[in-house]
C-alpha cells in the first residue's frame, strides 16, 4: 500500500469535480418519471404503483394523472405496465428542489361523458385507442357504433333491455 | 470627520517608544518566530496535512487554506457549554495554545533565549497535553473521560524515551539552550548522525506527541467521538484544533532544531520533508491499542534513547 | 472502574442505529446489552397490503445494499407456491446480479473495516475499486442499488450481448485489486495488530446460536444456503465454499476478501453461459398464486436471508415474515466481545456486517 | 434423510399428535403438531444438529400459529404448533436453543403469544408502552 500511496501523489484524482463537471447517468438509468405524449390517460399505471406516487383525479372535464417524485421509488414499474409507453422513467437524476410542491410531472386529458347518465367514461384518446385496437378484430359494426358513448353500466341497462325485448318478441 | 490626528499620533509615539526600549523582543513575540509566524506556518503545515493526504488517496482534497476558513467558521458558531462540565472546560484550550505558542519564541531563529530554555520547553509541551487531557475530564462525557485517561497514560508512554533521548542530545552539546545546540550543530555537523538512536527514539515519539496515527489513540474517532473533543464547539474547539495545529509546527520544527540544524532556511525546508515523511506514515498505519503503545515506547525506544545518552555521557 | 460505555444510537462505527450497553472493567468489557428496534418500519404488516408484484420492490427496500437478497428470497418463495419453473436464463441473470451484489457488499465491508481501524487510505482505495462493479451495476439494472431486476416468473430486464465485454473487463480489476487487498490486510502490521485474537466466536458457540453467513464460516461453522439448498443456478457453476477456523476479526476479513474472488469466478462462467441460451427468454407469466406456504432461502452477503410467504389466493399475501441474517449474527456479538478491550469494541460488532435496518425490518 | 423418511420417523415419534404434514417443491416439509409435544420434537432436531433459522408467528383467525423453521439437510422443516386466542401458551424452547429466546420475543409483542417460561419476556422491537399487537389479522 505504501508504493501506490506515493505513486498516487502524481496520478490525476479518481474523484469528479461534480456538480462544476457533468457526471452524465448512463442509458437505461431509471431517473425522473415523465409522461410521454403517447400517455392516453388510462389509469393503469396508477393502478400498479406500488408507492401510490401516481394520482388520478377528474376535474370538471379533464382528467389530470400526476406522478409526485417525492414518493416515487423509481422502479419502473409503471413503465413496463403501460401498452402504449405513455409514461417513461428519463436519465435525469438532478431533481433537488428547495420548493416541494415542483417535485412532480402533470399531464391532462379531456373526458368525455356518458348520454345515460352522464358519468365519466374515459379519455377521449384512450376511447380511440380502444376502437384502433379492437377495429382490426371486427367487432366494430355499423350499430354497435352508436353505443360506444354509453358508460358501461348504461351499456349494461341497454343491452339487458335489448335481450328482454328479442326474448318478448321471441316468447 | 475622519480623526485626521490618528496617523500623526502613531507615528509620533512609535518612535518616542523605539529610542526609549529595545523593540527586539517585541517583534519576537509577536511577529518573527512569535505569534504571527507560527501561527502562519501552523495553518500551513495542517493545509499541507489534508492536501498530502487527500492526494495520496486519489481525492482532490481541500483548498491549502482550508483550515484558516474551518478556524474562521468555528469562531462564528455558537459555543455550547456542557451543563456537567467544570470551569476548566474553557480554560483548558486557553492554557494549552498559550503553553504550546511559547515554545516557538525560543527557537535560535531569531527568538530570545536563556540558559535552561530546553527544560522549558518538555515542561510546556507537556502543560499542552496535560491541557488535552484535562479538557477532556472537564467535559463531563464519559467518552471525554476515557480520551483524556488515555492523553494521561500515553503520555506517561512517551515522557520517558523523549526527556532521555532530549538530555541527551543537551549533554552533547553541553549547553541547554535550543540556542546553544543550534550553535553546536553548526559547528560540529547535525546530531542526528552523531546520536542516531535518540534520534530515532525522538522522531516515533513525534506521531504520538502530536496525536497522528499509529498513535493518535486519545482521539480515536472511531472508538470514543474524538475523546476530548466530543463536547468542544465553537470558539473553544477552534481554539483547542488551532493549539493542536501549532503543536504540529513546535513538534516538527524542535525535531529540526535539535537533530538536523545547520541554518535557517534549511531548517523550514527540513521541517516540511519531514513533515511530509510524518504525513505518509500515517495514511499508512492502522491505529494501534494502548497497551500495545505503551509497549513499543517503553521497551523499545526506551532503550535506544537509554544507548544514546550512556554512549554521549561516558 | 467499571463503567458502562454506551455505544449508541448515533455512533461514527455504527452505520445505522442500534445500541450497545458495554459494561466495562477498566478497559476490558465484561458484558454487553444490545438493544435492537430503531429501525423497526412495520414492513411485514405493510406487505400484507400490497399485491405480490408491489411486495418485491417493498421487500427490495428493506436493505439499502443488500437489495438483491430479499426480493430474490420472496420471488422464489412465491414461485414455489405458484409452482412456476422461471426459465434457466432467469436464473443465470439473477445469479450474475447477485453475485455483483455480493462483490460490492463485501468491498463496502472492508472498506468499513479498514476506516474503522484507522486506515482512511485503505477505505479510500477499497471504495475507489468498488465503483467499477457499481457503475457495472447501473449500466445493467439502472441503478447502482434497488435493481427493480425480478418479477414473479423472472426477470423484468436481459443483459444483452453489448452489457458483457465492459463486465469481464471490471471483474478483471476488481479481481487483481482484491487480491492485493488480501496482501494488505494480511501483511500490514498495524492491522494485523488490531484484527488477529480480537472479537473471537469459538465454533461451537457459532453452531449453538446458529450464526450465518461469512461469520459462521470464519469460525469453522459451514452453512452456505448456495451449497446446503442451492437456489438459482448455483448447482450449475463450481465454486469453493470459504470455510477457516480462527474465528477472530481477521478470518472473518479473509473469508469476504476470498469470496470476492470466488463471486467472480461465478460471475464469469454465468456469462459463458447465457451466451448460449436464447436472449429475451427472461419471465414466465404468472396468471394467479393459489392458497399455500413456502419458504425462500438466499445467500445474502451478510448470510442467510430467509422469507416465509403464506399466501390466501387473492392478490394479497397472507403473511410475510422475513428474517435477515443479522438477526441470528447480532446475538453472538456478546460472546465476541466478551474479554476484549474498549478499543476493540467497534471493529469486532462491524465484523459481523451488521445491516440493523434488515434486523429491524 | 429423505422427505418421506422424515415423516415416518416423526409418525413413530408422535403417533395422533401429528395432526397434518404437507410435503412441498424443493423439499419443503411443512408439519403441524399438536400444542405442548413440539418441544419433543425440538430436542430430537437438535441431537440432528439442526439449524433453527427462525420462527414465524401467523394469525389463523381463531388461534395463532407459530412455525418454527429449522434447516435439517437437505430438508426444509416448518414445524407448526398452535394455540387458541384465547389462551395463546406455548412453550418456550428457548433452553434448548438460545437463539429462539429473540424470535419468541418478536413473536409475543407482535402477535401477543404468551411464551410460557421464557427467560427474558420483554418487547424486543416495539417500544416498552406498546400494548397492541400489530401483526394480528382477524
Amino acid at each position: 500500500m505504501e508504493i501506490e500511496a506515493f505513486l498516487s501523489l502524481f496520478k490525476k484524482p479518481f474523484t469528479v469535480k461534480y456538480p462544476f463537471e457533468p457526471s452524465p447517468a448512463p442509458e437505461g438509468f431509471r431517473g425522473r418519471t415523465e409522461f410521454t405524449d403517447d400517455c392516453v390517460g388510462c389509469g393503469a399505471c396508477a393502478a400498479v404503483c406500488p408507492a401510490e406516487a401516481i394520482t388520478v383525479r377528474d376535474e370538471g372535464d379533464t382528467r389530470v394523472l400526476k406522478v409526485d417524485h417525492g414518493l416515487c421509488i423509481f422502479c419502473g414499474t409503471c413503465q413496463d405496465t403501460c401498452p402504449w409507453e405513455g409514461i417513461e422513467l428519463t436519465e435525469k437524476f438532478e431533481m433537488a428542489t428547495l420548493d416541494k410542491e415542483t417535485v412532480y410531472d402533470e399531464v391532462e386529458h379531456e373526458l368525455i361523458f356518458c348520454e345515460g347518465c352522464g358519468g365519466v367514461i374515459t379519455t377521449r384518446k384512450h376511447m380511440e385507442k380502444i376502437q384502433e385496437s379492437i377495429k382490426d378484430v371486427g367487432l366494430i359494426d355499423k350499430d354497435r357504433a352508436t353505443i360506444e358513448n354509453l358508460c358501461t353500466s348504461c351499456k349494461r341497462r341497454h343491452f339487458a333491455k335489448e335481450i328482454s325485448e328479442a326474448m318478448s318478441l321471441g316468447s | 470627520m475622519f480623526p485626521y490626528r490618528w496617523p500623526v499620533l502613531i507615528r509620533v509615539s512609535a518612535v518616542r517608544i523605539g529610542d526609549l526600549m529595545d523593540v527586539q523582543p517585541f517583534i519576537s513575540v509577536l511577529i518573527v518566530p512569535g505569534l504571527l509566524f507560527t501561527s502562519v506556518m501552523a495553518f500551513l503545515y495542517a493545509g499541507m496535512y489534508r492536501k498530502v493526504r487527500a492526494r495520496m488517496q486519489n481525492r482532490r482534497g481541500p483548498p491549502f487554506v482550508q483550515p484558516f476558513y474551518d478556524f474562521i467558521k468555528l469562531l462564528s458558531k455558537d459555543s455550547i457549554k456542557p451543563e456537567k462540565s467544570g470551569m476548566l472546560f474553557t480554560w483548558a484550550p486557553i492554557i494549552a495554545l498559550a503553553s504550546v505558542l511559547i515554545v516557538p519564541i525560543l527557537f535560535p531563529i531569531g527568538g530570545l533565549s536563556f540558559a535552561g530554555d530546553l527544560i522549558v520547553v518538555i515542561y510546556v509541551l507537556n502543560v499542552s497535553a496535560i491541557m488535552l487531557a484535562v479538557g477532556g475530564f472537564s467535559s463531563g462525557s464519559p467518552f471525554g473521560a476515557v480520551g483524556g485517561s488515555r492523553e494521561v497514560t500515553q503520555l506517561f508512554a512517551y515522557e520517558l524515551p523523549l526527556a532521555i533521548s532530549m538530555v541527551a542530545v543537551a549533554v552533547k552539546a553541553s549547553s541547554f539552550s535550543l540556542v546553544g545546540i543550534a550553535g553546536a550543530q553548526e559547528a560540529g555537523g547535525m546530531f542526528f548522525y552523531q546520536l542516531p538512536f535518540a534520534c530515532i527514539a525522538f522522531l516515533s515519539i513525534i506521531p504520538a506527541k502530536i496525536g497522528l496515527q499509529p498513535f493518535d489513540i486519545p482521539e480515536a474517532e472511531q472508538e470514543i467521538l474524538g475523546g476530548p473533543f466530543v463536547e468542544y464547539s465553537g470558539y473553544r474547539l477552534a481554539i483547542f484544533t488551532f493549539a493542536n495545529q501549532v503543536k504540529y509546527f513546535v513538534v516538527i520544527s524542535l525535531a529540526v532544531i535539535l537533530f538536523f540544524w545547520r541554518n535557517w532556511w534549511q531548517f523550514l525546508i527540513t521541517g516540511f520533508l519531514l513533515w511530509l515523511l510524518f504525513i505518509f506514515v500515517k495514511i499508512i498505519s492502522a491505529r494501534v491499542k494502548t497497551d500495545q503503545s505503551f509497549v513499543f515506547f517503553w521497551q523499545y525506544m526506551g532503550i535506544l534513547a537509554l544507548v544514546d545518552l550512556v554512549r554521549v555521557v561516558i | 472502574m467499571d463503567m458502562v460505555v454506551q455505544f449508541g444510537p448515533q455512533h461514527l462505527a455504527l452505520a445505522e442505529p442500534e445500541r450497545f450497553k458495554v459494561h466495562t472493567e477498566g478497559e476490558k468489557v465484561v458484558d454487553v446489552e444490545v438493544a435492537v428496534g430503531y429501525n423497526h418500519r412495520g414492513i411485514e404488516k405493510l406487505a400484507e397490503r400490497k399485491t405480490f408484484e408491489q411486495d418485491i420492490l417493498l421487500v427490495e427496500r428493506i436493505c439499502g445494499i443488500c437489495s438483491m437478497s430479499h426480493p430474490v428470497a420472496f420471488t422464489q418463495a412465491v414461485e414455489d407456491i405458484a409452482g412456476v419453473d422461471i426459465p434457466e436464463r432467469a436464473n443465470y441473470l439473477r445469479m450474475i446480479i447477485a453475485e455483483l451484489e455480493r462483490i460490492h457488499s463485501h468491498l463496502l465491508w472492508a472498506g468499513i473495516a479498514a476506516e474503522i481501524i484507522g486506515i482512511e487510505t485503505l477505505f479510500m482505495y477499497i471504495w475507489k475499486d468498488r465503483e467499477y462493479v457499481l457503475d457495472q451495476l447501473e449500466i445493467i439494472t439502472g441503478n447502482r442499488n434497488h435493481y427493480a431486476w425480478n418479477t414473479i416468473g423472472g426477470c423484468r430486464k436481459d443483459i444483452t450481448e453489448k452489457h458483457i465485454p465492459p463486465l469481464l473487463t471490471a471483474l478483471e480489476v476488481v479481481e487483481r485489486r482484491t487480491e492485493y487487498y488480501i496482501d494488505a490486510f494480511l501483511r500490514n502490521r498495524t492491522i494485523r495488530a488490531r484484527l488477529v485474537g480480537t472479537g473471537i466466536l469459538p465454533r461451537e458457540d457459532a453452531r449453538k446460536l446458529c450464526t450465518v453467513g461469512p461469520t459462521a464460516r470464519a469460525s469453522g461453522y459451514a452453512v452456505d444456503v448456495r451449497k446446503d439448498d442451492p437456489h438459482l443456478a448455483y448447482d450449475k457453476v463450481d465454486f469453493a465454499e470459504i470455510v477457516l477456523g480462527e474465528g477472530d476479526n481477521m478470518a472473518r476479513a479473509k473469508v469476504r476478501l476470498l469470496e470476492i474472488l470466488e463471486s467472480v469466478k461465478i460471475i464469469r462462467q454465468a456469462a459463458k453461459a447465457i451466451k448460449g441460451l436464447p436472449e429475451g427468454d427472461i419471465a414466465v407469466p404468472v396468471a394467479e398464486i393459489p392458497p399455500g406456504e413456502s419458504v425462500g432461502r438466499y445467500e445474502a452477503p451478510r448470510g442467510e436471508v430467509f422469507h416465509y410467504v403464506k399466501s390466501n389466493g387473492t392478490f394479497y399475501p397472507e403473511r410475510v415474515k422475513v428474517r435477515a441474517p443479522t438477526y441470528s449474527n447480532i446475538q453472538a456479538v456478546p460472546t465476541m466481545l466478551m474479554g476484549d478491550t474498549l478499543a476493540d469494541v467497534p471493529i469486532s460488532l462491524a465484523s459481523i456486517d451488521p445491516c440493523f435496518c434488515c434486523t429491524d425490518r | 434423510m429423505e422427505a418421506e423418511e422424515f415423516i415416518e420417523k416423526l409418525k413413530e415419534l408422535l403417533g395422533r399428535n401429528l395432526l397434518e404434514y404437507h410435503i412441498g417443491r424443493r423439499n419443503r416439509v411443512f408439519v403441524k403438531v399438536k400444542n405442548g409435544y413440539h418441544r419433543d420434537v425440538v430436542s430430537w432436531f437438535q441431537e440432528m444438529q439442526a439449524h433453527l433459522s427462525v420462527i414465524s408467528s401467523v394469525d389463523l383467525g381463531d388461534e395463532l400459529e407459530l412455525v418454527y423453521h429449522f434447516e435439517i439437510r437437505p430438508l426444509e422443516v416448518g414445524l407448526k404448533t398452535s394455540a387458541s386466542k384465547a389462551k395463546p401458551h406455548i412453550e418456550t424452547i428457548s433452553d434448548i436453543y438460545p437463539s429462539a429466546a429473540w424470535y419468541e420475543r418478536e413473536a409475543m409483542e407482535m402477535m401477543g403469544i404468551v411464551v410460557v417460561n421464557h427467560p427474558d419476556p420483554r418487547h424486543l422491537f416495539l417500544p416498552d408502552d406498546y400494548t397492541e399487537f400489530p401483526l394480528r389479522r382477524y
